[in-house]
C-alpha cells in the first residue's frame, strides 16, 4: 500500500518539462476541444512529433525507437498527456496490440513493423466485432481462405475505430468453420491499403467517427498471419486481457486500477466544471452552491467518482462506465437547460463539456466489451459461479 | 395519495379516449416517421408537421369553447403528448397549448384575441418563458415561436418580439434565449397571476411527463425489437436475463410513470387542489424513468445504439433536453417532500390515525 | 379514467360504521402491534367475528354465509380493515384459494368447505414451494400416490404461512413423474389434521411465523383432490393468477392498481411516521425537516411510494417491493441509530415502525413470487422477448 | 483524487500485511462462527471473544509505544476491522480502538493512564460518545462500555459512568442510551480538541467502512455458496444472469470499497491533511455498498434467506446498524459536495488546468 507522491529527479522533472513543451509546441491542448467537436480520437502531426521523441514506446531502448524511459518516466508521460487531454484512441490501440505483434508476427515483417509503430507511421485499429454476432466475439463469421501463399479474406468489421488513419487492422477471422468455434480463428495484421478494404466512416453520439469495414475478397500474404493457423484465439488473448484489466500487471502502483479511469477523467472534468459553474453567481445573482440540495447531488457524483477510480481490473470498468453514465445525468440535471446547449452556442455552460459528456458517456458501457461481458467475468473467475448452460450444451466461458 | 381512501382507482382509458388516443397514434405514426425527426434537426421545428397538427386540432381542442377551443381536458392533452413523445415528433406542442390555456385566461379582447386565434390555428406558435422576467430564460421553443408567454410581478405577460436566433442543443429542441423585459410585450388581463402561473406549471410538468412516457416506450420499442432478431452465443439476445431484466424494468417504470400522469392529469381537471403536489411527482418520476430507460434501451443496441445513425439514439438525444424544459425535477422532489411535511405537521394528522387512538 | 371520492349511501355509511364498531370491540387495531412483534398474521377471535357478520365472503349471497355486499361495500370493509391494519394474511390466502375450491372441488365436500371458510371455521394456506425447487413451483417433488380410494403423500413444503391456524393445505403434488413437468402436477386440499402432517415454525425476519410441513405417507381421501388427475397446473393456475395480479379484473376502479398495495401500506405508514418525527424537535433542539436534504430525501420515498401505488399488475409487484426496500433503507438511515432500536426499547422512535419495516422489506422481493419471476412475466409476456433457452430444449414459459 | 497526480496507485498489501490479514482472518474464522454470533444477540457482545481479542493484542496494536502499544497505524487496524466485519463479530473493537488513541493523546498521568492500560488490556469497554455532550446519546457499546470518550466545549473527557441498560436493537449492537454529562467524568488534557475530535470521526469512518466491507463480503459469499449449489428449470441457479449478474454487481462494490478504505486509511496514517474528505467518502460508499450488497445476499437465498435461522439474514441486519453507529452517510456526501465546491473556490483551481490557457 503505497500512495506517496513520487519524487522525481531532474532526469523526470526534464522530461516532463519536455512533454509539456511538446504540447504547447503542437497546441495540443487544443485538441480536446476539436475531438468534442467531432474528432476521430488521433492527431497524426501530434503522434509522429510523439515517435520522433521515441514516446509511442517510451520504455523502449532508444535504438530500437524507444526513449529508454523507465516506468515512472512513461507514467509521467501519459499523465502528461492525459492532463492536457491529448486524444489518444489510436495511440491505446496501437500500444494495446503491439505486445502481440512482437510476440506473434513473422520475422519477415516484425521488425519493419515495430520499428514503423515506434517512429508513429505504422498505427494499428481492431478488428473485432461484426455485425451479428455483437459482444460474443468467437462468433466471428469474416472468413479467411487459404491461395497458396495468401489469404482470401471477405467480411465485415464494425467500430474499427481510427482505421482511416492506420496501417493494419488486428483482425480476427475464421479459418476452419468445421472446428468448435474457438479453435477456428486466426488472426491477421490486415494491410488497410490492400484492394477490397472498404472504410465506411460511422459517426457515434459523442461526435467521434469509429468506420464499418467492408472487406471483399481481400489478398493478404501470409506473412501478416500472427500466430499459428487456428490458435487466433490465443493470440487475441493478450490484448484482449489488457483491455479487459485482467492479468497481474506491475506492483509498483504505476498503473490505474483499471482502464476505466479513461472515462472517469471525463468525468471528472465535468464535475469540476460543474462545481466551478456553481460556485459563481449566476445572470439571476443566485449561487448554486448555496443550495445544500446542489451541494448534496455534486457529492453523490464524487463519491461514485472516487470509488469508481479505485476499482480494479474488470470491476473498475463496469463502475468506471456505469458512474460516467450516471454522473453525466445527474450533472446535466444539475445545470438545467443550458447545460444541454451545444458548446459553441450563446450562453453554453462551461463549453458544453457537460453536454459532450453526457453523450459520450452512453459509448462507455460497452467500449472496449460491454459491462455484460465483465460482469460475466467477475461472476465466473471472481465468484466462482457456474458458466450460463446453453442448449448446444457448450457452457459460455465468459474469461474470454 | 391516501391508501385507505374510497376513491375510483380506474387507470383505463373509455371508448371516447381510446378512439382519440388511436387517432393521435395513427397520425404521429403517418406523419412522422424517423427521416421526418432527422430532417428537423438543424432547428428543431418542422413546419409541416406543425400545420398538420393545427390542422387535426390538437391546438384548439384543449381551449374553452369561448376562445373557439372543444374545452378537452389536460387529460386528453396528456394522451396527444404521450403519442407525440411515442414519435419523438419535432414541434413544440405541449409549451404551445400551455401558453395558450394562459393566454386564454385573459378573456376575449384584443391583441390577446387575436393572438389566441392564431394560436389555436397554428399560425402562430407560442413559447412558454415562466422563469424570471428581468433576466435572459432559455424558452424551449424560443427559435420559433412569435410570442412567449410569461409573468412579472403581478401580470401575466406576452411577449411579441419573434423568433430569435437558434441556441443548437442536443435534444434538438427550437431553443433560444429570449429577454422577455427586452421583447416589445403585451399584458394579459387575469383574475390572479400566482394561481395561473401556478396551475400552466403544472400543466406543462404533466404534459411533458406524458411526452417523456412515450418517448421510453419508443425508445424502448426499438430495444426489444432489436434484441428479439440478434442472437448470441447461439440464443436469441432477447432470451438472457442479463438483457431481458433491464429491459423488463423499463417497462414497469413506464407502466408506472404511465398511470400517474394519467392521474395526475385528471387531478388537474377534476380536482386541481385535492393533490397538488401530484404533477410534480408525476414529472419527476416519468423522468427518472426516462434517463434510465434510454440509457438501457441505446446499450441494449450494443455498439450500433452509440452510432448516430441509431434511432434509439435520437431517442437517447431527447429525453434529458426534454425533461429540463419543463424544469430540474430534483425540485419536484424535494417540493414532494415538503408537501409530506406539511401534511404531517397538520392539526388533522391525528385524525387518520384513529385507530390508534 | 375515474379517480373520484365514490359517494356513500347511507348503506355504505352504515356498514362502515359497523366495521369501525367490530374493530373497536375486538381492540382490533392493537392487532399490528402484536404483529409486528412476532405475531402470525391471523386472529381467531377477529377471524371468527368477521366470519358471524358474513365478511368473509363478503359479496356472497347472506344464505351462503356472505354479508350480500355489493363491490363498493367489500371494497369498504377491505380498506377499513386495512386502516385498521388488521393483520390478514390468512384471511387473504383463504380468499385467494377459494375461487378453485369452488370451481374444482368434489361435490363431497364443496359445500362443507364453502361454509366453513364463510363462517371462518375453515382456513387455508399455500402448499406450493419445496426446499429444492425454489421459486420454479412445476418442479415440485412432493409424491401423491393412489391407493385406492385414497392418495398417499409424502414431501415438504416451505413457506406455508398460517398452517398452524388453518384446516387445509392448497397442496401441489406429483402425481405422474413420467410425464412432463407440468402435466403430472395434481391438487390437493390437504387436511392439515391428517396423521403423517408435522408443522414446524419458522419465524422470519418480520416477526411472523411462517412454516414447513412435512408430510410422511399422508392419506387423503379422494374426495380432497382438486380438479383431475394429473391437471393441477390448471387448478393452480387461477391463484396464481390472481396472486401474480394478473387477469382482466374489473373495470370499476374498486380494486388497487396491484396486489403492490400490501406492502406499500406499510411504507406509507412508514414514511408518514418518519415525516412526522422530522416536523418535531428532537432533544437537541434541532428540527430534522429544517434541513433541506432531509426534506429531498423524504421527497424521494414520496415519489417512490406514489409511482409504485399506480404501477399496475406484474410491474406493480415488482415496484411494490423494490421501492418498500429502498425506502425502508433511506427512512432508517434519515432516522439515525435511534431508528434502529426495538419498538419497546427506551427512546425508540415511533414505536420502532421504521425498523420493523426494514426487517419487513427483505421478504417483499419473494412473497408471492420473486421479482424476478415477474420480470420474467413482463419480458415474455408484455414485450414479447423470448423465453430463457435451457439445454433440455424446453424454453421456460415465465407465464405461469 | 486528481488524476493527473504523480502518486503511486499501489493498493497491495506488502509482505507484513499480508501475514496480519491472514492472522485475523484465521482468528475471527476460529473464534467467531455462527453460534457465537447468535449467542451473543441479546447483549450484542461476547466477553469471552472480547478477551480473546485482547489477548491477539487488537487493542494495544494502535496504540503510540508510550502507551504500552505497538504503534501500529489506522491502516492494520482497518485490516482487522475487515476481518472482523467479515464474520460479524459480537464485539465493540472500533468503538474502542478510536477511543483509545483519543485517550492516549492526553498523554501518561493517572486516571487517564490507568484507564487506557486497563482498555488496551481489555478489561475495560470504551465507547465512544461524539454526539453532543449535553444531551443523551446512543452509544454502540454503551451497554457494556465502563467508560465513554466524548467531547464539550474545548475539552476531551471520560465520561466513567459505567455500563448503562441495553437499548434492545435490530443491528444486535450493545448500544445504551448515555447522558455523559450526568456520569461522573474526567477530563483528558490534549493540545486541540478540535484536531483530535475531527480525527477520531474519521477513524471511526474509516473503521467501519472496513467493517462494512468485510461485513458485504460475508454476505456474498454465502449467497454464493447458495447459489452454486441449487439448481433450477435444469440448470445451475448461479448460471442465470438474473442471479449472478446482481451478485456480480456486489463483488464489483466491494473491490471498490476495499480500496477506498485502503485509500483513506493510509492516507490518515501519512498525509492526513492531502485528501481530508476521504474517510467520510470511503464511509459513505461502504455503507452503500453494505446496504445493497446484504439486501442482494438475502434476495439470492429466495424465502429461505427472509428466516431467521438463515445466516444471511444475520449479516442483514447488522449492516444498518454498524453504519449509522459511525454517523449518517448522507452527511458525509454532503461533506464530499462541499469539499468539491471549496476546491472549485481556490484561487489555483486555474494553475491545474493549464493547459486550456
Amino acid at each position: 500500500m503505497d500512495f506517496t507522491v513520487i519524487a522525481e529527479d531532474v532526469v523526470h522533472r526534464t522530461l516532463r518539462r519536455h512533454v509539456r513543451e511538446l504540447v504547447r509546441k503542437h497546441a495540443a491542448d487544443q485538441l480536446d476541444e476539436r475531438e468534442r467537436r467531432g474528432g476521430d480520437g488521433f492527431d497524426e502531426p501530434f503522434h509522429l512529433a510523439l515517435g520522433r521523441r521515441g514516446w509511442i514506446v517510451p520504455t523502449w531502448p532508444v535504438d530500437r525507437g524507444g526513449a529508454g524511459l523507465d516506468r515512472l518516466g512513461a507514467r509521467i508521460l501519459d499523465l502528461e498527456l492525459a492532463r492536457a487531454r491529448i486524444p489518444a484512441t489510436t495511440l491505446g490501440i496501437t500500444r494495446l496490440v503491439l505486445p502481440a505483434v512482437e510476440r506473434h508476427a513473422s520475422a519477415a515483417i516484425r521488425d519493419e513493423l515495430l520499428a514503423g509503430v515506434a517512429l508513429g507511421s505504422v498505427r494499428f485499429c481492431l478488428g473485432y466485432t461484426e455485425p451479428e454476432g455483437g459482444s460474443d466475439l468467437a462468433a466471428a463469421r469474416t472468413r479467411a481462405v487459404r491461395d497458396g501463399g495468401e489469404w482470401v479474406i471477405s467480411g465485415t468489421k464494425l467500430f474499427t475505430t481510427g482505421a482511416q488513419h492506420c496501417q493494419y487492422c488486428f483482425l480476427l477471422a475464421r479459418t476452419d468453420p468445421s472446428r468448435p468455434k474457438r479453435r477456428g480463428l486466426t488472426m491477421f495484421l490486415l494491410p488497410l491499403d490492400a484492394a477490397g478494404v472498404d472504410i465506411q466512416p460511422v459517426r457515434t453520439l459523442s461526435g467521434v467517427r469509429t468506420n464499418i469495414v467492408h472487406l471483399d475478397d481481400v489478398r493478404v500474404p501470409d506473412r501478416y498471419r500472427l500466430g499459428e493457423v487456428n490458435d487466433g484465439w490465443a493470440v487475441l488473448r493478450g490484448p484482449l486481457d489488457a483491455e479487459h484489466s485482467i492479468g497481474p500487471g506491475d506492483d509498483d502502483g504505476l498503473d490505474d486500477a483499471s482502464i476505466g479511469v479513461i472515462f472517469l477523467r471525463q468525468l471528472q472534468l465535468a464535475l469540476d466544471a460543474t462545481a466551478g459553474w456553481a460556485s459563481e453567481r449566476g445572470p439571476d445573482g443566485t449561487r448554486p452552491a448555496d443550495d445544500p440540495v446542489v451541494v448534496h447531488r455534486l457529492g453523490r457524483v464524487a463519491v461514485q467518482l472516487a470509488a469508481a477510480l479505485a476499482t480494479p481490473g474488470p470491476a473498475g470498468r463496469v463502475r468506471g462506465a456505469e458512474a460516467t453514465v450516471a454522473g453525466a445525468a445527474e450533472l446535466v440535471d444539475v445545470l438545467g437547460p443550458a447545460g444541454l446547449l451545444d458548446g459553441r452556442a450563446p450562453g453554453a455552460l462551461e463549453s458544453g463539456r457537460v453536454e459532450w459528456l453526457h453523450r459520450y458517456a452512453q459509448g462507455t458501457t460497452t467500449y472496449l466489451g460491454t459491462v455484460e461481458i465483465f460482469r460475466g467475468i467477475i461472476a465466473q473467475r471472481d465468484l466462482g459461479l457456474p458458466r450460463p448452460v446453453h442448449p448446444a450444451g457448450t457452457a459460455t466461458d465468459a474469461r474470454t | 395519495m391516501d391508501t385507505s381512501e374510497l376513491r375510483r382507482q380506474d387507470y383505463t382509458l373509455d371508448g371516447d379516449q381510446v378512439v382519440l388516443r388511436d387517432l393521435f397514434a395513427q397520425f404521429f405514426a403517418r406523419e412522422c416517421p424517423m427521416d421526418v425527426v432527422r430532417a428537423a434537426e438543424p432547428t428543431g421545428h418542422d413546419p409541416q408537421l406543425w400545420r398538420a397538427t393545427a390542422e387535426l386540432g390538437a391546438m384548439s381542442m384543449a381551449l374553452p369553447a369561448e376562445a373557439g377551443g372543444d374545452g378537452a381536458g389536460i387529460v386528453e392533452v396528456a394522451l396527444l403528448a404521450e403519442q407525440l413523445g411515442r414519435r419523438i415528433a419535432p414541434v413544440p406542442l405541449v409549451e404551445h397549448v400551455v401558453a395558450s390555456r394562459l393566454l386564454a385566461a385573459g378573456g376575449g379582447d384584443d391583441p390577446i384575441a387575436t393572438l389566441l386565434a392564431d394560436a389555436s390555428r397554428g399560425r402562430t406558435v407560442l413559447g412558454l418563458g415562466l422563469e424570471r422576467y428581468d433576466v435572459p430564460q432559455l424558452v424551449s421553443s424560443g427559435a420559433v415561436a412569435g410570442a412567449v408567454v410569461g409573468h412579472r410581478a403581478g401580470a401575466v405577460v406576452v411577449s411579441t418580439g419573434g423568433p430569435q436566433p437558434h441556441a443548437a442543443n442536443q435534444a434538438g429542441l427550437p431553443s433560444a434565449w429570449r429577454d422577455l423585459g427586452a421583447e416589445p410585450c403585451v399584458e394579459v388581463p387575469v383574475a390572479s397571476t400566482a394561481v395561473l402561473v401556478d396551475r400552466a406549471r403544472r400543466e406543462l410538468k404533466v404534459l411533458t411527463a406524458a411526452a417523456l412516457v412515450g418517448l421510453t416506450e419508443g425508445a424502448l420499442a426499438l430495444a426489444v425489437s432489436f434484441v428479439q432478431t440478434r442472437r448470441t452465443q447461439g440464443v436469441p439476445l432477447g432470451s438472457l436475463q442479463g438483457v431481458s431484466f433491464p429491459l423488463a424494468d423499463v417497462a414497469i417504470g413506464v407502466a408506472g410513470a404511465r398511470h400517474l400522469c394519467r392521474r395526475a392529469a385528471w387531478f388537474l381537471d377534476h380536482e386541481p387542489e385535492a393533490e397538488p403536489d401530484l404533477p410534480g411527482i408525476a414529472f419527476a418520476y416519468a423522468a427518472e424513468v426516462a434517463t434510465h430507460g434510454v440509457t438501457v434501451a441505446l446499450h441494449a443496441h450494443g455498439g450500433l445504439g452509440f452510432a448516430v445513425e441509431s434511432d434509439v439514439s435520437r431517442y437517447f438525444l431527447r429525453a434529458k433536453g426534454w425533461t429540463l424544459a419543463a424544469g430540474d425535477p430534483g425540485r419536484d422532489v424535494l417540493a414532494a417532500g415538503e408537501a409530506l411535511l406539511a401534511k404531517a405537521a397538520r392539526p388533522d394528522r391525528e385524525d387518520r390515525r384513529w385507530t390508534s387512538r
